[in-house]
């Protein structure tokens, strides 16, 4: 299922993939229980990651995987167990004017499809190189793209600093506080 | 470029600034305090004066000390600072009246922070304005001196106050409107506001300004000479008002009289100067050819003011309305002078020698008149506080007998505002009266009707008030107190040694005095 | 009879650390299958080695423990206990499969799939021998981390699909714990790649392979930061397999048996199997790292075993550490656990990355080492002694039960 | 080249649909991921089709990209931890205290 | 020895400093005032007298001290003092006279509070005074001119609770302030003419040859030579101050101030120093021996000497400092004052000779002691100026040293006499006052006769004898002269009146009456005490001294004048003798008119009239009211001015303020009209336009209900219609 190096016929591989990816998605956002959305959309990013890796872009696809299913996978069923989003749903889950959404994502599932469907750049074949090598992206990391890996680095301490400081647990609630 | 490296004249236009805003951010309680203020900032004001003179050299007639830094280079406004001999005696002066202004001003003033406040501002704008060299500089503190005044006269002044601010707020808001027009005009033509650069395009014979002013604004129908003329007459407008020249005079004497008598001193004694010093520094420099032209006008209008209010004087019953004529009438003979001073004479003869006499004596006369009226309004203000009412003429009589060293100090600033030899309003008048008389005899000789006329009411002041019976409420008017006296004899002294040995002021005239000269003789 | 022969070949070109060891075998295949059946000859010797390493480890592990408890371990079935792995095996797959009643029955049926698949695919990457590497990846050690990181998320199904509330706190203990060792985890291991510069496994094995001049193998573990990466990476590991002194989750004294309480039978073992996997895997990676992979430890020793049997004594030993430390070091608090992780162990990581470079950059070779050994020394005598809170002994109170 | 496009596309509109249409706050994150997700593929697409051939910057966008998303994941997450800790619920038409 | 000349500073320094020094010192203070001012005098009369030996060794040569006194622009204006015979005779005189002026002051001011600040004020004016004397500047001759002016301002309104007092002191200083104008434009056009006041600057001062030449040659454009004119206007300077015709009455009124005041001031030196003034500048007027003799007499200026008046002639046509070619007049070397005299002697010879008839006409009809003297000083002022015009410096100036210290002499006998009969002023209250002040009658005695001139023995005699004899000999009219004999008759007429009337007839003094304070009746006068009469005695004795420096035989003091050494004459010219003879004549005839009508008839009550007045009632009145000159000024200038100052005042009042006020009012206008504006027309439109705006706000407002789905739905529209925009764009 990872590698792309079995012989199968590509496209078999790439409609697997893209299957795969699309029903975990609506499966993720269709489920009652919070937690198998959670999963699904976990099946979802490794999906993803796979693709990734099937378009020789083997380093963005560990990172895919790395990043979604290891951190943001766990922090997001954190997140619903610390909101008692375990249990199941009680009443409708789907928001009050959710027919609406659906039919704006539609319309804009169409409209973009059409955009997609007849802009020219689509014609031209697919790239073969060999991906490049890790110490070529960390060369290209460390002197071409420097500025935003700082600013990323820094982006990313001051979200985690941030994101502690708010969901600590106040030292006492205050008696004002409405809960 | 600065010649000196420590800025003495901004120190000196900073200080009463600071102490001005200082004093009205603090919420000092009226009484002594506030004066007490005001007071340490006039004499620091004066400590820093007193350096200047020390650095000052009298021989140069050049300007000295100057600090020359671009303010708003769009706009050609230069922060350019510079004194001359005749800036020089001004600030004294400034400095001399203020003080004394702050002395003579009642202890008990209501809400003293903001009067005294109002007097530091109003200081530093005559300091401002004596000691700027471009235009836009002399207007803002021109500006900045006019604004404290209407509030002096509005919030602390007689019982007519509104009517009088307002009219002498009107009157020289409506001159410095002119002036400032005029100026606009100069700088669409010229492209500066500097006076020296001015002056330098002015010479010339060929119409000067107005030649350029032509050219450059585009006015082909109005010919050079014509266009020349008005723009004179809205820069000589804004000054005439201020000094005040015989039409527009008539604030003055309802101004003075409605005036907390400190502020009439301030009024008389430096304001009025400006109006003078303006005619010196900026209409004779930059005007010379227009003032020649308009001659015999000026020549007119510097006799009506001298005569007519000498003369004007005579029907007066207020006291403080009397004095006010006095100083018109005295201010006319400045005018005078610096009008004559102007004139195209043939290049032989000491032709110079007069000219310059008419401007030093009329240097003389603004600084020697700004110490006596000053003294004269401060003393008169003295009366009203003993009496409690405006001074009537005929209200009170024989003073003297009740407050003999009163009497002999007002005898003496009386005197001394006569012309009387050996006080220091004679040799001003002396080498105004020499030079006009050289350059226009017909003048001269009107003029001393002006003398006559001044003679005739003050000692008509003299005998009504302080001599005769004792009468009316004069029984409860006390002499001076020591305080009092000790306030009193700086400037006496001033008085007396200016006028026994007027090479001490004049010392520092000379030089300026040839400068202008020079300049001025096409 | 074409492809057993080739078999035969791969089998002996790869024991005696040949180049290309599967050639001969795949020549003997049709092309259109070459490829799956590559794949299948790299699968298939991990899939027999590391299950039968596991059952023995049980054992050894059993028998270690009772040596050190000064008791004989299981010696019951077969020669002194050894053939205890297959009572057990047989044993676990005849158990009955009990599956609570209220349990989330897919996320409880797929949770030890999910957690032994990302173990054996790390082992796809480590490189046992010169060029037995099933894959020589380029991010090798990031696939590794990307791989195991998946483990955290199936220990989480476990505990949360059982719907009991001591699994689900074993399982939310188990998560933490995983999470806060990664990061030293990573960072230890950063170290190496900082030196070395590659991310692949095999080539950071090439890296410390002695020098024939030389007398000791250029193993990064005979550097200061090295060391101290070392024993961190160890450390981390122990706590990332939920290893005795960081066996919190399974704490039986506390709560019962940890995530995997509802399960029984085969999936039991199953755990085991996904954890002990794990240990392998995590200490094969410090071999590969610190231990010079399939390197010799002196430079003439280099020829005299296949680079496999380097690699496979190192692990050996390696377990035998983890036993012991299993055997001595008593179970840690909580609270100390995530101290020790966030307030120790990151901050020694980031300093030994530092050693590194400061390693890396100094040109004389005895300056290196004092500058390295002082920061270090000096940082662990500083974040041991200062942020660690000082554990104030208070009198012993005696409380009879009133 | 265009299925990827394509592809993208539907990820992104189930995405949208996701967060129009279902009530919880968590369940509008992950909507949010996985549209972040469906402009990753482009990258990467874009990256893997274009003509320069040492061009990483699609990689390193998608590389970006993922890091962004997941410090925008954390905070989510705790901001909704926040709002339930304070409003006992996280339905988002309950969560209306800024209305105009 | 020339160190005099550096020291001669001093004499006018001391007194300023010693009144300096008392305007300091508190009123109560009264010790030091007397000896300090005397003590000051005194040293100043010795280095007069110091001063005078050496004028006279040298008669010729003129010593003068210059230094600047301040400089304007590039040029400067020196002043200085002069050391020639004229001035060192009046530096003695002026010293000697008001050193016993003090003296005698001291007496008849001891019971006064202001003790001190009168010996300040006599103090300053001698000092003044001195000034003038010695001053060697015109600029410092007017600056010292005016300030005796001031001092006589302060002492004649030293009472000044009497209104009186305080109405004549303005009154004095008012007139010699029109004078000084006249004086000042002289100066000023002088100045103009020669570039220096100096009048001795060896060579360079405006008396000396060349400038003189210029100033001749100088015309204006009515012919008038610049000389002439400016000695015009130097003129009227000392009319005001000498107290001549138009400008004469502010000198009787000047008796309010105390008697040593009157006797110093109105008597001895200020009223003098016209003509030194006069007789100082005298090369000036006589400059022109060229001018054209001015055939009529009536030259406009001696008529109303106004101060306006001058201003008529002068033109504004530039002066060409050049020597005026266009004249064309030769120009001859100072002429002598035997060729046909220049207007400006003429004009002072009339003038002169007018005062003096008139003066001595009014004081014939005077009942106030000191008013009949103080119109006596007037009428021989004009003799004074008389004597100038015809004879020369010399004659005047002898007639003024002689008047000085006769005249002084008499007004401090008036002086002793009021003090005696208790401040009593009034003559007709007095009489028969011989007996009881006997010193005071005798001193009296003595300058009565002095003045009017009784032969032989008075210094008097001799000095008017010249004067006349001068005007006689006079080249110009003979009018001047006969005026003169009249004045002269007249003169010794109201002398002999004012003797009878004061001390010979019986006492006409008030009934015994207590005077307020002091106890013991005050009715009998009495004689004053020693410190009064001894100076009347020492100015008695110089009164008769003097006539051994001007008697023809030994013209002592006119060779000194002109300038060359002193020799006894023999002959006496014939003209002399005849006008000796003629002022004998006129004294005798005064003398016995006056005896025939006052003392014989012994007239006794206080109001049964004066026995000319019975005679002459419409002459009397018309004399007695002074001509109505006072009245006549009042009626016109008095008016002029008032009413000149009400129409200033109105014009600038209601006139130029009016126009202030329309434009005011004008603005206030526009304002109101800008407001109605407002109001009415814009404020509706605007406000219902604001009211749309809001309500369309409040319903935009719903949109925003805090869903956050909602708003990601619009996005989403918003999203879709882009992308759908751009496909189909």
């Amino acid at each position: 299922m990872e590698g792309g190096f079995i012989a199968m016929p590509t496209d078999v591989i790439l409609w697997i993939l893209g299957g795969l990816i699309l029903i975990s998605a609506v499966m993720s956002l269709a489920l009652r229980n919070l937690i198998h959305c959670a999963l699904f959309l976990m099946v979802c990013f490794l999906g993803l990651a796979g693709l990734y890796l099937h378009l020789n872009a083997v380093f963005s696809g560990l990172v895919q995987a790395l990043v979604y299913v290891g951190a943001v996978g766990i922090i997001l069923i954190f997140a619903i167990l610390l909101t008692e989003g375990g249990g199941t749903e009680t009443g409708s889950h789907l928001g009050s004017q959710w027919r609406t959404g659906i039919g704006l994502a539609v319309l804009l599932a169409f409209a973009l499809l059409g955009a997609v469907s007849n802009s020219p750049q689509t014609t031209q074949a697919a790239r073969h190189t060999e991906e490049p090598t890790v110490r070529e992206i960390g060369l290209k990391l460390m002197t071409d793209y420097l500025l935003p890996l700082q600013t990323i680095g820094l982006l990313l301490t001051a979200a985690a600093i941030g994101a502690v400081v708010l969901a600590m647990q106040e030292p006492k609630p205050r008696k004002d506080e409405t809960p | 470029m600065n010649a000196s490296s420590i800025p003495w004249l901004t120190l000196l236009t900073a200080i009463p600034l600071v102490g001005g805003i200082l004093i009205l951010g603090s919420h000092l309680p009226d009484g002594q305090r506030p004066r007490r203020f005001g007071l340490l900032f006039h004499a620091l004001s004066l400590g820093v004066l007193a350096l200047i003179f020390t650095q000052f050299d009298p021989a140069v007639g050049s300007m000295q000390m100057v600090e020359r830094w671009p303010w708003i280079p769009s706009l050609g406004t230069e922060y350019h600072l510079g004194i001359d001999g005749l800036g020089l005696l001004m600030l004294a002066l400034s400095c001399i009246v203020l003080m004394a202004a702050t002395a003579f001003s009642r202890r008990d003033i209501p809400s003293g922070r903001i009067y005294h406040g109002l007097l530091l501002l109003l200081q530093a704008g005559l300091h401002g304005a004596f000691t700027a060299q471009n235009f836009i500089h002399w207007f803002f503190y021109y500006e900045l001196s006019l604004i404290p005044a209407y509030f002096l006269v509005k919030l602390w002044g007689g019982p007519k106050r509104g009517v009088a601010a307002r009219t002498f707020f009107l009157y020289t808001m409506a001159g410095s409107a002119a002036m400032l027009l005029g100026f606009l005009a100069t700088y669409a033509a010229t492209g500066s506001f500097d006076f020296a650069e001015l002056a330098q395009r002015g010479k010339g014979f060929d119409g000067g300004l107005a030649a350029i002013y032509n050219v450059r604004l585009g006015l082909p129908e109005l010919s050079t000479r014509a266009l020349g003329l008005l723009i004179f007459f809205a820069i000589f407008l804004g000054f005439a008002v201020k000094i005040p020249v015989w039409p527009f005079q008539s604030w003055l004497p309802l101004t003075y009289s409605e005036a907390p008598a400190p502020v009439a001193m301030v009024l008389t004694g430096a304001l009025s100067k400006l109006g003078v010093y303006g005619l010196l520094r900026i209409v004779l420099p930059i005007f010379p050819e227009q003032v020649w032209q308009t001659q015999d006008l000026l020549l007119c209008l510097a006799l009506a003011s001298i005569v007519f209010s000498a003369v004007a004087a005579l029907a007066q019953t207020d006291v403080r309305r009397m004095l006010g004529h006095l100083s018109i009438s005295h201010l006319g003979y400045c005018v005078l002078a610096v009008v004559c001073a102007s004139r195209i004479t043939p290049l032989d003869g000491n032709w110079e020698v007069e000219k310059q006499a008419a401007l030093t004596g009329a240097m003389l006369q603004m600084f020697n008149h700004g110490v006596i009226a000053a003294l004269l309004f401060g003393l008169a203000g003295w009366m009203e506080e003993r009496v409690g009412k405006p001074l009537e003429m005929g209200s009170m009589g024989g003073l003297r007998q009740k407050a003999p060293v009163f009497a002999g100090i007002m005898g003496l600033a009386v005197f001394a505002s006569m012309g009387l030899p050996g006080l220091s309003g004679f040799v001003g008048e002396f080498l105004i009266f020499k030079g006009v008389f050289a350059l226009v005899p017909w003048a001269a000789c009107l003029a001393t009707l002006g003398l006559l006329g001044v003679a005739l009411f003050l000692l008509n002041y003299l005998r009504t008030t302080w001599h005769g019976a004792l009468s009316g409420d004069s029984t409860r008017f006390a002499d001076l107190t020591v305080r009092e006296r000790a306030w009193v004899t700086p400037m006496v002294a001033l008085i007396l040694l200016l006028g026994v040995h007027p090479q001490l002021a004049l010392k520092w005239l000379n030089a300026a005095a040839v400068l202008l000269t020079e300049r001025i003789a096409i | 009879m074409e492809p057993l022969k080739g078999l035969l070949s791969t089998l002996w070109k790869a024991l005696t650390d040949q180049p290309d060891p599967k050639a001969p075998f795949l020549e003997s295949i049709p092309e259109d299958y070459r490829s799956l059946a590559s794949a299948v000859l790299s699968v298939a010797p991990i899939l027999m080695v590391f299950p039968l390493l596991f059952a023995l480890t049980t054992v050894l592990e059993r028998k270690g423990l009772g040596r050190i408890q000064n008791r004989l371990g299981p010696n019951r079935v077969g020669p002194a206990g050894f053939l205890q792995f297959a009572a057990d095996g047989l044993k676990t797959l005849t158990k009955e499969d009990v599956v609570p009643r209220a349990a989330d029955r897919v996320v409880h049926f797929l949770a030890p799939i999910a957690l032994v698949i990302p173990v054996l695919l790390t082992f796809a990457v480590l490189p046992f021998g010169r060029n037995l590497a099933p894959i020589d990846l380029d991010a090798g050690l990031l696939f590794f981390f990307a791989v195991s990181s998946a483990t955290e998320l199936a220990v989480f199904m476990a505990g949360w699909a059982s719907r009991n509330k001591y699994s689900l706190l074993g399982a939310l203990r188990a998560v933490a714990q995983m999470v806060s060792y990664e990061i030293p985890l990573v960072l230890a291991a950063l170290s190496v790649v900082m030196i070395t510069g590659t991310l692949s496994l095999s080539a950071i094995a090439a890296a410390q392979s002695p020098t024939p001049g030389s007398f000791l193998a250029p193993w990064y573990v005979f550097t200061p930061w090295g060391l101290m990466g070392f024993l961190l990476f160890m450390i981390a590991a122990c706590a990332e397999a939920n290893r005795s002194p960081f066996d919190l989750p399974e704490g039986e004294s506390e709560i019962i048996a940890g995530y995997y309480l509802e399960y029984s039978g085969f999936k039991f073992a199953l755990f085991f199997l996904g954890e002990y996997l794990g240990l392998f895997a995590s200490s094969g990676l410090a071999i590969t790292l610190f231990l010079g992979g399939w390197n010799a430890p002196f430079a003439f020793m280099q020829g005299w075993l296949p680079s496999w049997v380097w690699f496979f004594a190192k692990l050996a030993t390696l377990i035998a550490v983890f036993i012991w430390i299993r055997g001595t070091l008593p179970r840690v608090r909580m609270d100390q656990l995530m101290g020790l992780a966030w307030k120790f162990m990151i901050p020694m990581t980031l300093l030994t990355l530092v050693a590194a470079g400061l390693w890396h950059r100094l040109p004389s070779a005895p300056l290196r080492w004092v500058a390295c050994t002082a920061l270090l020394a000096g940082a662990f005598l500083v974040l041991g002694r200062v942020l660690m809170p000082r554990t104030r002994h208070g009198r012993r109170v005696y409380r009879y039960a009133d | 080249m265009t299925f990827y496009l394509a592809l993208s596309v539907l990820l992104f509109c189930v995405g949208l649909a996701g967060v129009l249409a279902r009530r919880h706050a968590i369940m509008a994150l992950i909507g949010i991921e996985l549209m972040l997700n469906a402009a990753n593929i482009n990258f990467i697409a874009f990256w893997r089709h274009s003509s320069a051939a040492d061009d990483l910057s699609g990689m390193f966008w998608m590389i970006f990209s993922v890091a962004i998303a997941a410090a925008e994941a954390a905070v989510g997450l705790a901001l909704v931890i926040l709002v339930f800790r304070h409003r006992r619920s996280v339905r988002l038409d309950e969560l209306e205290s800024l209305k105009g | 020895m020339t160190g005099v000349l550096d020291i001669l500073w001093l004499i006018p320094a001391l007194p300023l400093l010693v009144s300096a020094i008392l305007s300091l010192t508190p009123a109560r203070v009264k010790g030091g005032a007397a000896p300090l001012s005397i003590g000051a005098l005194g040293l100043g009369f010795l280095i007069a007298c110091a001063a005078l030996a050496e004028a006279v060794s040298d008669p010729g040569q003129v010593r003068a001290h210059n230094f600047t006194w301040f400089e304007f622009g590039s040029s400067a204006v020196k002043i200085g003092w002069v050391l020639d015979p004229l001035s060192a005779l009046m530096l003695v005189m002026v010293t000697f006279v008001a050193g016993w002026i003090f003296v005698f002051s001291i007496g008849y001011m001891s019971h006064d509070e202001n003790f001190t600040r009168f010996y300040c004020f006599l103090s300053l004016f001698t000092s003044a005074m001195l000034g003038v004397v010695m001053s060697n500047s015109l600029l410092m001759l007017f600056a010292c001119w005016e300030v005796m002016g001031l001092a006589s301002y302060l002492l004649i309104g030293f009472w000044h609770h009497r209104p009186s007092a305080a109405a004549a002191a303005r009154k004095a200083f008012i007139y010699t302030r029109i004078g000084d104008i006249g004086f000042l434009l002289g100066m000023l056009w002088l100045y103009a003419e020669t570039g220096t006041l100096l009048l001795y600057d060896n060579g360079a001062g405006c008396l000396e040859a060349n400038a003189l030449t210029q100033l001749a040659g100088a015309a204006i454009s009515t012919g008038m030579a610049a000389s002439t004119g400016i000695a015009l206007l130097l003129f009227c300077g000392a009319i005001g101050k000498s107290g001549q015709i138009p400008l004469h009455v502010w000198l009787p009124d000047a008796m309010e101030g105390p008697t040593p005041v009157s006797a110093l001031i109105h008597a001895a030196t200020m009223v003098a120093a016209g003509v030194f003034l006069m007789a100082r500048i005298h090369p000036l007027s006589t400059a022109t021996a060229s001018a054209k003799p001015i055939v009529t007499a009536t030259a406009p200026a001696n008529a109303t000497a106004q101060s306006a008046q001058p201003a008529v002639r002068m033109e504004a046509a530039p002066k060409s400092q050049a020597h005026a070619e266009a004249a064309a007049k030769p120009t001859e070397a100072g002429g002598d004052s035997t060729s046909s005299p220049t207007l400006t002697l003429n004009v002072m010879a009339w003038v002169g000779a007018l005062t003096a008839l008139l003066a001595s006409l009014v004081a014939v009809a005077q009942y106030d002691i000191k008013r009949i003297l103080a119109y006596s000083t007037v009428s021989q002022l004009g003799f004074m100026f008389l004597g100038l015009a015809t004879g020369g410096p010399a004659v005047g100036v002898f007639h003024l040293l002689t008047h000085a210290f006769f005249k002084a002499l008499l007004f401090l006998g008036a002086g002793s006499v009021i003090h005696g009969c208790h401040e009593e002023q009034d003559i007709r209250r007095m009489g028969g006052l011989w007996r009881r002040m006997p010193a005071t009658f005798g001193t009296y005695a003595v300058g009565m006769m002095a003045l009017s001139g009784v032969p032989l023995l008075f210094s008097g005699f001799w000095s008017k004898d010249e004067i006349l004899h001068s005007a006689l000999a006079w080249s110009g009219s003979k009018w001047p002269f006969a005026l003169g004999l009249v004045a002269a008759v007249a003169t010794a007429f109201y002398m002999t009146r004012q003797m009878a009337y004061v001390f010979f007839g019986p006492h006409r003094g008030h009934p015994a009456m207590y005077e307020q304070g002091h106890r013991i009746p005050v009715t009998q006068p009495h004689e004053s005490p020693m410190v009064m009469t001894l100076p009347l005695g020492v100015l008695a004795a110089c009164a008769i001294l003097l006539t051994v420096v001007g008697t023809p035989m030994w013209p002592w003091l006119h060779s000194v004048l002109s300038g060359h050494a002193p020799e006894v004459r023999r002959e006496v010219s014939v003209g002399v003798l005849f006008a000796m003879l003629i002022s004998i004549l006129a004294a005798g005839t005064g003398f016995t008119a006056g005896w025939i009508c006052y003392m014989r008839r012994r007239a006794s009550g206080f109001n049964d009239g004066d026995p000319l007045q019975t005679r002459i009632p419409s002459i009397w009145r018309c004399l007695e009211s002074r001509g109505w000159i006072d009245e006549l000024y009042k009626m016109s200038f008095g008016i002029w001015t008032a009413a000149a100052g009400r129409f200033c005042d109105w014009l600038d009042r209601i006139v130029l303020g009016g126009g202030v006020r329309m434009i005011q009012n004008a603005a206030l206008a526009t304002a109101w009209m800008g407001r109605l504006w407002d109001e009415f027309f814009l404020n509706g439109g605007f406000a219902r336009g604001c009211e749309q705006t809001r309500n369309s706000a409040d319903r935009a407002s719903l949109v925003q209900n805090g869903q956050i789905q909602r708003y990601l739905r619009i996005l989403a529209g918003a999203l879709a219609l882009v992308a759908l925009w751009i496909i189909w764009k």
